[in-house]
């Protein structure tokens, strides 16, 4: 399976990214610029964490303008996987491609910790790896995680099961504790804690290695469905 | 705005406007005889910035030469950005710190959002990625408005700025005490990798190479930084408003991306970061150092703002700039280099052969200097020293605190802001991005692994500046001794030293003193531990009007992990492993964490430090780590109780202690030269003891959530919950914070 | 004729969206001992110089907006245009 | 008596500062066509209600603004006050 790593300027997740797929799950990974137009031959595609164009005015306001991200947009409506950690989010965000918007943390300070999650869905193209219910271990780090979104787009995301990670102690005053949520297809999944940095025990913790074992599974089943 | 009629050469000297710049008389005569004429305006700013002690270290010279610079491993010393170690494999280690001070205690965001970019660029200016940054941060007593609001400044512009270009912050120290209230310090470190075919000088060789100027256009900001960096802090720094610079991280991002590119192609001659007095000292050390000369023209420097003079360009320290010399005829395919990381490359110089720095602007020569008397023949001062009173005194005195409930000593010690956890520092710092940090902040080293070897590296940053005042040759040879006990505590062996030399103004005899004592001893210390010194800064001049702070010589060490199954961290493990204590036990009090909370201040004298013992006892640590420990702390401020009860945090475990000296306070609290704890699996005993001489067993882990501690005579002196002590210990800081005034 | 306007934007919280800036900054001035303060909210003012014909300028200043200076999930904006007089 | 005023503090980067968040703007604007847009800057604005004599707001207002709104190292502020009147 391919993932595409998508670079833009002031990406730094970038390589964390690319060692998860790499080295974390064995499968292909290659960088993708900012500037380029084309998803060829991708089968899924990675938006890393970091400070695109510095977070400047918001963070992800100016990435989501890339011209690669408008392939992006015709790759995810295409129901393929998309996942944005962190920056990521925030840029899926700004596309509109996900509902709400981000806030700098309730606390004003940058967090950077390992905490608890807890898995909201299992039944998703990136959680079957997991157990609906299950804690798992993820580092954050990020000054503007603190998820919004208004009280009916809350309740649609609770109803169609869309939120996927909640933390168990809401560290930056999102709302409803929302870790990270879906489109309304499920194959866009934005999230704020980093599964890349958890994907092996010698760092800490490899509860994130499921999340990208997931997409995998999910992907040979559709695959060996078409072929 | 611009300085509209820059006064004439005879103007300059009649008025002995040289003083403005911070220019001697006798220097001034010596510009004069150089140039066999008066130096203009620009010519006298140029030398000015040049001969200032931040870049000529004039002062401290005579001083940095005791430093041993050689060993078997050293590639590079001290002299270029940052020194460079050998780590085997083709692979080697660049590290350096730097100070930021003066401009953080003006604008604390800024200011030290910027010493971080600084210390950055001389990393990846000799071609190595940075990989990780520490700092050491002195503040004064948390309370107080000032101090909370420098304190969280400074965390947050350190927070803000490497966050931003993605380079783990795994490690650092901070200290508070009265003396630094008016003159925080705060000195960032940054360490980088490299193979050892990519090492770079900095360097302008080959007569007609071009020079490329890349990065952020040039303004009016932080012009006579350098100067400002050497003068005392008064109650108008504020006003020196254009001193301080505001950062751009993401610039910064862009520029290491691409200047790693760069020095990967061939056809790169040099490069070197614009520091203190950028443009100046970029373009005449990159030429002094090849023997060449610069010929520069100004109208083509991408400027900021409108009308700059010459003088203005040479002297901003406008953040985010590189200057690279390449081989003529190469210099599209560095253009395209930086274009494909959105930067613009100009060409605006070329490299001659008359080892002039030679500067033209709108037509006209605006200064033509000889480049080696601007970056090496600037004068070498040897200040007057002399012994302040309170030496003698302290050698007289003779102090033991009184202590009657252990516990509580112990308690209130672990709430002090010096040992408190500094979490609330940390937490806002991503330590973990680029995923190589094996041990985060929090532990006595950090360490990062260095992927596709087995290796690994330890960092630290330590400097207890109590000792130092106290005696600055013994609290000299502490600070290098604390910092290579970090190192092997954590698995690692001393690869060398790069250090921050902090201190008030060196023209104060007493001063002096303190900073000659203290140098002999970080000297003898550095060559008896074989820890090489590879690079370093002197950050002289902070004092207020209340006083100097305490001679502050931060030293950040990095050691190597040869097997990735060394890496050791402080927490205990496992209930029933053996506890040991290596080291020895004296009853020192004097400069103690205990000494401070008793008495409201500081005073003693400082017993000799015994070298030999401590390279014996960094040995015995390393044969332990071999054997296989399950973990290993040194003991430092607050002394052995609080080092124990630090083993216990972040674990449900406990422990149970036999003190390993009669003298029960001493054997608590005492922070002689100590030594380091241990523990093992039982299993090991056996192996252990014939490994490391001198390694006594001192008590077991426990399951139970407490810390016992009993006397040699078998009385229970500390049985209290650990998780109590926790979090008196994790909660200090935010709650100094809280409690504004 | 294209010509020449300073633009100021400004980009309020939505209500009903916190400012945890501003909150913060008020505790700050309450702490100064400014008991007499309220309501702080911290909000971002960006200006820029735009060359266009009139009523074009408006409805790019519009657009920009909307694509870019502001959030509209949680923020709000309004611009000023002026026209800038050659000397 | 005490009034009740508005106050709109602007906070602006000193001339000659770095304003690398308008910067990344302005490139931002001219690559998506706006290269009629130029000199992006991004500041602060900063609003709250005081209470206080006439005069008094004024000094108060300064003090604030000297003291924590702004820092006079590297950025200006000016402010304006506006008189609540009560409905
Ligand atoms: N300013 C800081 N930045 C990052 N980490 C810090 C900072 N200050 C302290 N730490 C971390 O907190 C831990 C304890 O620090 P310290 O008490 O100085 O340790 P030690 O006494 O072993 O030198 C270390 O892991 C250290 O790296
Ligand atoms: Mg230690």
């Amino acid at each position: 399976m391919k993932f595409a790593v998508i670079l833009f300027p002031g990406s730094n997740c970038d390589v964390d990214m690319y060692h998860a797929v790499i080295d974390g799950i064995g499968e292909e990974a290659v960088y993708v610029r900012h500037d380029e137009t084309s998803l060829e031959g991708m089968d899924a595609v990675l938006l890393p964490g970091g400070f695109s164009y510095g977070d400047y005015l918001r963070g992800g306001a100016i990435a989501h303008l890339a011209p690669i991200m408008s392939e992006v947009q015709r790759f995810a409506e295409e129901g393929k996987p998309v996942l944005g950690v962190c920056n990521g989010f925030q840029i899926l965000l700004e596309s509109r491609l996900l509902p709400g918007a981000m806030r700098r943390n309730e606390g004003l300070h940058f967090i950077c910790r390992t905490v608890t999650l807890k898995v909201e869905e299992a039944d998703t193209m990136f959680t079957t790896g997991y157990d609906k219910g299950e804690h798992i271990r993820i580092p954050v780090a990020h000054g503007e995680g603190s998820y919004y979104c208004s009280e009916d787009q809350l309740e649609e995301l609770q109803e169609e099961n869309r939120i996927l990670f909640t933390y168990d102690d809401n560290i930056n005053g999102s709302v409803g504790s929302i870790a990270g949520i879906t489109n309304e297809q499920g194959n866009v999944l934005g999230m704020m804690p980093h599964p890349e940095r958890a994907v092996e025990k010698l760092l800490g913790s490899d509860d994130g290695l499921r999340l990208f074992t997931s997409i995998v599974k999910q992907w040979r089943e559709n695959h060996a469905a078409t072929t | 705005m611009q300085l509209l009629h820059e006064p004439s050469a005879e103007k300059i000297q009649e008025d002995k406007l040289y003083h403005d710049m911070g220019v001697k008389d006798d220097e001034f005569v010596s510009i004069t005889d150089i140039l066999g004429r008066l130096p203009n305006y620009t010519e006298l700013g140029l030398f000015s910035v040049m001969w200032s002690e931040h870049c000529s270290y004039k002062n401290s010279k005579v001083l940095l030469r005791k430093f041993p610079v050689e060993g078997p491993r050293v590639l590079q010393g001290p002299g270029e950005g940052a020194g460079v170690i050998d780590i085997d494999d083709e692979q080697a280690v660049v590290f350096k710190i730097e100070s930021h001070n003066h401009p953080s205690a003006v604008e604390p965001y800024e200011g030290a959002a910027t010493g971080v970019g600084g210390i950055i660029r001389d990393v990846f200016s000799m071609g190595a990625r940075p990989v990780a940054l520490l700092n050491s941060l002195r503040f004064g007593e948390l309370g107080s408005g000032r101090v909370n609001y420098l304190f969280e400044g400074v965390t947050a512009g350190i927070s803000g700025y490497g966050n931003c270009v993605g380079i783990p912050t795994v490690g650092g120290e901070v200290q508070f005490d009265p003396c630094y209230e008016g003159n925080p310090l705060v000195n960032a470190m940054c360490v980088g990798l490299i193979d050892h075919a990519d090492i770079q000088k900095g360097q302008a060789k080959g007569i007609g190479n071009p020079v490329l100027y890349v990065g952020a256009s040039t303004g009016r900001d932080g012009i006579h930084g350098a100067t400002f960096a050497s003068e005392e802090l008064s109650e108008d720094s504020e006003s020196k408003r254009p001193a301080v610079q505001v950062g751009d991280p993401f610039m910064e991002k862009l520029l290491i991306e691409a200047c790693l590119e760069a020095v990967r192609h061939p056809k790169l001659v040099g490069i070197q970061d614009m520091g203190a007095a950028g443009l100046t000292s970029s373009s005449a050390e990159m030429a002094s150092k090849a023997g060449s000369g610069i010929t520069m023209n100004l109208d083509l420097v991408p400027q900021r703002e409108q009308h700059m003079t010459p003088y203005e360009m040479m002297l901003s320290e406008s953040q985010e700039r590189m200057l690279l010399v390449v081989e003529k005829g190469s210099e599209q395919e560095f253009y395209d280099i930086f274009a494909r990381w959105g930067l613009h490359a100009v060409n605006v110089g070329e490299v001659t052969d008359d080892k002039r720095l030679t500067l033209l602007h709108e037509g006209k020569t605006a200064a033509d200097v000889p480049v080696d008397a601007l970056a090496e023949e600037a004068p070498v001062y040897h200040q007057p020293s002399q012994e302040p009173e309170r030496f003698a005194r302290f050698q007289q005195m003779n102090y033991r605190p009184e202590v009657t409930d252990y516990a509580a000593v112990l308690e209130s010690l672990l709430q002090q802001p010096t040992i408190a956890s500094k979490e609330w520092v940390y937490d806002q710092y991503d330590y973990m991005v680029r995923t190589n940090t094996v041990v985060q902040p929090g532990s006595d080293s950090a360490v990062l692994r260095l992927r596709g070897t087995d290796k690994a590296l330890a960092m630290t940053t330590d400097c207890n500046s109590r000792f130092l005042y106290l005696d600055p040759y013994e609290g000299g040879k502490r600070a290098v001794v604390e910092a290579a006990r970090n190192i092997a505590a954590s698995g690692g062996e001393p690869l060398g030293v790069t250090d921050c030399l902090n201190y008030g103004s060196p023209e104060n005899p007493e001063i002096f003193w303190e900073l000659e004592r203290s140098t002999d001893g970080l000297s003898e210390a550095c060559r008896e531990l074989e820890a090489p010194v590879v690079g370093g800064n002197v950050s002289l001049y902070n004092e207020t009007a209340k006083g100097a702070v305490y001679p502050t010589p931060v030293i950040g060490m990095v050691g190597l992990i040869h097997h990735l199954d060394h890496i050791t961290t402080q927490h205990v493990k496992q209930a029933g492993d053996d506890v040991y204590f290596l080291g020895r036990i004296t009853p020192d009090f004097a400069g103690s964490e205990l000494q401070k909370l008793q008495e409201g201040s500081i005073f003693g004298p400082v017993r000799e430090v015994d070298l030999q013992q401590e390279k014996a006892w960094i040995a015995g640590v390393l044969e332990a780590v071999r054997t296989g420990i399950s973990s290993a702390h040194d003991i430092s401020e607050g002394g052995t109780a609080c080092a124990l009860a630090e083993k216990l945090f972040g674990t449900t475990l406990g422990m149970e202690i036999d003190l390993p000296h009669d003298d029960t306070l001493a054997a608590l609290f005492a922070e002689g030269t100590n030594g380091y704890l241990l523990t093992a699996p039982a299993s090991q005993r056996e192996a252990l003891a014939a490994a490391v001489p001198g390694l006594e067993r001192i008590g077991q882990v426990t399951d139970e959530n407490r810390l016992i501690i009993r006397s040699s005579s078998g009385e229970n002196v500390i049985n209290t919950e650990a998780a109590q002590l926790e979090d008196s210990w994790r909660g200090a800081i935010a709650c100094a914070l809280k409690s504004k005034v | 004729m294209a010509k020449t306007y300073d633009a100021t934007v400004y980009v309020t919280w939505k209500s009903g969206v916190l400012d945890p800036q501003g909150s913060a900054v008020q505790d700050s001035l309450q702490q100064l001992g400014y008991d007499n303060v309220s309501g702080t909210t911290i909000s971002k003012m960006i200006q820029l110089r735009i060359e266009a014909e009139p009523g074009q300028a408006e409805q790019q200043m519009e657009e920009m907006c909307e694509k870019l200076l502001a959030n509209p999930v949680i923020e709000d904006y309004t611009f000023e245009l002026e026209e800038v007089v050659a000397q």
